[in-house]
């Protein structure tokens, strides 16, 4: 790429996903936020392009016993078990205040049964103040004997289809990495209608204690973030956005401007962050400056021009 | 507000045995912290270890603007910090959590400490010195070398015992065989404590036992410590189903308000 | 577990691979320790459970232009594209050494069909001084438009299958981690007439030099393995050793004996060393001592009394 | 044979803009050491970052049985490596790789060095003096504030000019232009070159040119640095479809041996 005099060009850093409009690519990863007012001592969350609230199911869930989480090599696992308070009381107390500050939220849903995905929709469509609906689909499908939603193109189609119809906001299936053709996956989503794609989520895995011989967490197995999971986050989205024609909400691994740029480069239309915020509070807010000046030093007007651009033979046509 | 502060280390020094002493120029976060809160720290600015690690404010010089941490090396994260150069920064959050509170002033308090445990029983020690409470501190630990804190103790002028199974002077044996025998004669009004899970499950034993109010500080690993990722789950004692963040609302409990086993 | 004062007992450091007599459960992983004879400086291969040679194939291949590698996280990407001299120079160029050596050999084969396989197989059975053959089925299948043995069931019986019907010598099949279900894929090794399972290979993943910004691996994606990947490889491992009654070679990511503890816990009988002897070329010796203090420690008498420990219940019944 | 080392860390003073000198103690890897070998050492006790980094021997005291380095903070781990205290201990592997050769002696003998590249050709000068040749060198960078090994090459006695576009007295321009000045005129028998690959290819055209022999010292990312992992492949230049390790072929190769570019 030719070096070019830096120059202080405007850039415009909204991005469109799916319908969905963020004032920048900069989203937070759902269960590592809250419900956005946990970390508001750091920064205004109404700044990030979008907050995706912790998972919320039909009724309260109390989550599974601890040890919950555990520290891995640049990663950590988790087995929160989904704990929170339920749809209704999540609308109800912690909307609101998101609301008033002008937060642009995507509520996240996990559900047992494709029809408890819809209803969920349902009632998240008449609440004022969400914009978008992430579906958490690596969870276990009681019908179907436990096995997870997103492992299945049918079942992936027929979760996103009943959403769809049960919402008039931007539908965003998050997909699980634990599948052997992700493609196939995001193929499926597309066809039932799905507005973006969501991915990644964690990697299954766990973690044994030597000294007692058992496994570190109470639940056994746990869900792999961080640092760690970035190559393989990036190889889906390169994967996917060659394949689907659908906008990327990309994540796995985010703790730097540069592994943004890297997401975005591969694909990814808009990024979240979670594990690394865990690592600095204030990593959201130094990733919107540090992409903006990096479309600045390369001149460009629109931070959306770099979105796919390690896929073409010659980059920067200037 | 709690903030991110980049902590001049003023000096880190091994103080006992795996034991050391830290202390921090953080002029931001002093005027906020209240005994029984923590700060979270970064040990490493690479992605191995990854999270920050939760320690108790040991002390607090609010003229100086300084920050005391007594630790212990209990792995890579504490061992990293251990060669923490003085004259570097480190990235600390805090304070975070919430704190010790104050019975009704006046009252004698006892204080029951087990090893590096004894962290944040200084610093609520100082500042019940300072409120007019009767302190008693009792402190134990596996030998006598590691209970570096007792010239600390003796600096404030609190009333401290030591327990240990080496001490010549002092009680020989368990903290809480201690605290079983003067628990009985005295009028107590509040209990503190905090170290190993076992000696904290003892202590609220006897609290309930002679029908005693008090309160103790818990671990748990933590990856964000504000309440954001549900990392840090403990059961409470009296629900099933229901679980609390010792980050956002712990470290400090009711004695009989959690689980501890 | 109760504090056991330390006597030095003998410990039985041997192992049991479906036939395959290790003399320690400590094996190094195909790719990673050459032809055996790169790492002499530092110690005799012959100390180990066994050498996994590096890949081969029927005929040489030249491998895959450069860069081929590339640090992540804890981790790191390769994509060497299985560069080899062919079976026939390996097995009269690099055979008779590790040979003379007394150094228990494991062949590591990979074709582009299942009769490629078969014959690789024919060819090492005769060959003096392989003492097992692990079957590397992350490859495309060129038969089946290049989709990888490891990932389907099916073709993961076929070729089990076919390479015992040209071998007496135990067969060891590598599984990939990039399914969705890896039991079922165990399942059908076993079904072919597997002896036991090597698991596992590389996670498929790639990096973006945001700079350039291009992949920074000229292959676009690569094996992500290093201690990045450990809590994935477990988790595998613990649930194949749940289902499947076969003997585990484990790896993914061990740099240490605490990490090679926990491998055998999961249910791994041996265990393969990677990438972390870049890190420390002493690491096998290293792992094979730490393992033996261990066992020492714990008063038993033979290492496989570990094996799949964390699945009990109670443990150390003394 | 090549070993693992704990070598002391003597010094480690930044000697130019981003450039660092570190000084090892190393007596089991010291006598083994030839010039255009390498050692391989951890930067880092965890496992981020996870590789060891390749840095060439810039200097080798048999009798002090001290290695030095010269290298350039390139990225995290070169990063880390400057803040190594003296007096800890770092983990190298080597000397590895294909050394320099020495062509028949009594000829005139021309290095041409860029940037932190020039950190093989001192130890190699140093050597060729010893053994009688004569030896002039060719030495630039970007600006005259990198040219950090140049007192090292006065106090050898070696003939040496310098290349810079800032600079006062010395060539004002390219390294390589220097060399295409000075070329034709002299008797060179042999030509040694290590810097960035543009300035190396440039060497090497030049020697085709003028017909001369001569060796390059490649760099390549690397994982084991001993020829087992295959990750450190270039393409000889002759071949189609035939690669070379730069670790154990080289890093040190025939100007006309590999592709450079
Ligand atoms: C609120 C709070 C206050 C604390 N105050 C002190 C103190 O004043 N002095 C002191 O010495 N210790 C204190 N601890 C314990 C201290 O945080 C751990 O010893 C430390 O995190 C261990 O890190 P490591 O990397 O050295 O150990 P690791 O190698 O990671 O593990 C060793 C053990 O440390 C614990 N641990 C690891 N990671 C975490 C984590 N993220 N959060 C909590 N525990 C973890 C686990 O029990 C683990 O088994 C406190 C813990 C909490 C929760
Ligand atoms: C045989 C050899 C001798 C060398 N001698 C010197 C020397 O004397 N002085 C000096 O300053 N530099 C030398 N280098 C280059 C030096 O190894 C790299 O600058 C260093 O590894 C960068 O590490 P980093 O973590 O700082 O950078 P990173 O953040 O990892 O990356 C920065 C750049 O460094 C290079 N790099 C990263 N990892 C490796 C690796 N494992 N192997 C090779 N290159 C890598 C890449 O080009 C990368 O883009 C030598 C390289 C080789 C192969
Ligand atoms: C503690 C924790 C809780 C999480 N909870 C949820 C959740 O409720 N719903 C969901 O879809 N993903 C959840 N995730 C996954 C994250 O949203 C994210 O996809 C994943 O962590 C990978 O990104 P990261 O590496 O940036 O953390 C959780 C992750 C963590 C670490
Ligand atoms: C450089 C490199 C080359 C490899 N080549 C092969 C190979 O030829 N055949 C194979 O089955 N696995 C190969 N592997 C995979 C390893 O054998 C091992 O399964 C994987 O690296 C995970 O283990 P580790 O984390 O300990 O490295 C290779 C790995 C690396 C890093
Ligand atoms: S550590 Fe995240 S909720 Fe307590
Ligand atoms: S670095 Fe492994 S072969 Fe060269």
């Amino acid at each position: 790429m030719p070096n070019k005099p830096v120059k202080t060009n405007q850039v415009d850093m909204s991005v469109n996903l799916g319908g969905l409009h963020l004032k920048n690519p900069v989203c937070t990863a759902s269960g590592t936020f809250g419900y956005g007012s946990e970390y508001k001592d750091y920064f205004n969350p109404a700044l990030l392009g979008a907050v995706t609230v912790k998972g919320t199911t039909l009724e309260a869930r109390p989550g599974n016993p601890p040890p919950r989480i555990i520290e891995t090599p640049a990663g950590m696992l988790n087995a929160i078990g989904l704990e929170n308070p339920g749809v209704d009381v999540f609308i109800e107390q912690y909307l609101p205040e998101l609301r008033e500050q002008g937060v642009t939220v995507i509520a996240n849903i996990a559900g047992n049964t494709p029809e408890e995905y819809a209803e969920l929709a349902k009632r998240l469509d008449k609440a004022d103040g969400i914009h978008a609906i992430e579906l958490n689909i690596s969870c276990p499908n009681v019908q179907q004997g436990g096995l997870q939603f997103g492992t299945d193109p049918d079942m992936v189609y027929q979760v996103v289809y009943l959403v769809k119809n049960n919402t008039q906001l931007p539908v965003i299936p998050k997909l699980s990495p634990n599948v052997t053709d992700i493609v196939a996956i995001a193929r499926a989503a597309q066809q039932g209608g799905a507005d973006a794609l969501s991915m990644i989520n964690t990697l299954m895995g766990m973690a044994v204690d030597v000294d007692r011989c058992r496994p570190v967490l109470a639940n056994v197995f746990g869900g792999l973030s961080g640092p760690a999971i970035k190559p393989v986050a990036l190889r889906m989205i390169y994967q996917v956005y060659q394949q689907v024609k659908l906008p990327i909400l990309g994540g796995g691994g985010i703790v730097s401007t540069q592994d943004a740029l890297e997401f975005i480069m591969v694909g990814a239309s808009a990024i979240s962050i979670g594990t690394g915020i865990f690592v600095n509070p204030l990593l959201p807010c130094e990733v919107i400056d540090g992409l903006e000046e990096y479309a600045q030093q390369k001149g460009l007007s629109r931070i959306s021009d770099l979105v796919g651009i390690a896929h073409h033979k010659k980059v920067f046509s200037q | 507000m709690p903030d991110l502060e980049q902590a001049l280390v003023i000096s880190n020094n091994e103080v006992g045995p795996s034991l050391f002493e830290m202390e921090l120029a953080a002029s931001q976060t002093v005027p906020l912290c209240q005994p029984g809160q923590f700060v979270h720290l970064r040990v490493s600015s690479t992605h191995d270890p990854l999270l920050r690690r939760p320690l108790s404010l040991y002390d607090v010089d609010k003229n100086r603007g300084t920050i005391t941490l007594l630790y212990k090396i209990a792995g890579r994260g504490t061992d990293l910090l251990s060669r923490t150069q003085a004259g570097s920064y480190i990235d600390i959050m805090g304070p975070l959590g919430r704190p010790f509170s104050f019975p009704t002033a006046g009252k004698t308090v006892v204080l029951v400490g087990g090893g590096v445990g004894i962290a944040p029983l200084l610093y609520l020690a100082r500042q019940l010195m300072e409120k007019g409470y009767g302190v008693k501190v009792l402190y134990g630990s596996q030998s006598s070398r590691e209970l570096v804190a007792l010239p600390r103790f003796q600096q404030l002028g609190v009333e401290i015992e030591t327990a240990a199974w080496d001490l010549e002077s002092g009680y020989q044996g368990l903290v809480t065989d201690l605290l079983a025998e003067r628990i009985s004669g005295q009028n107590i009004g509040f209990l503190y404590t905090c170290g190993p899970e076992p000696m904290m499950a003892k202590v609220a034993e006897y609290a309930r036992r002679y029908n005693l109010k008090g309160e103790l500080s818990l671990e748990q690993h933590m990856a964000c410590g504000v309440g954001a990722c549900l990392g840090c789950a403990r059961k409470l004692a009296d629900r099933d189903s229901h679980y609390v963040k010792v980050c956002k609302d712990g470290p400090v409990f009711g004695l009989d308000e959690v689980e501890v086993n």
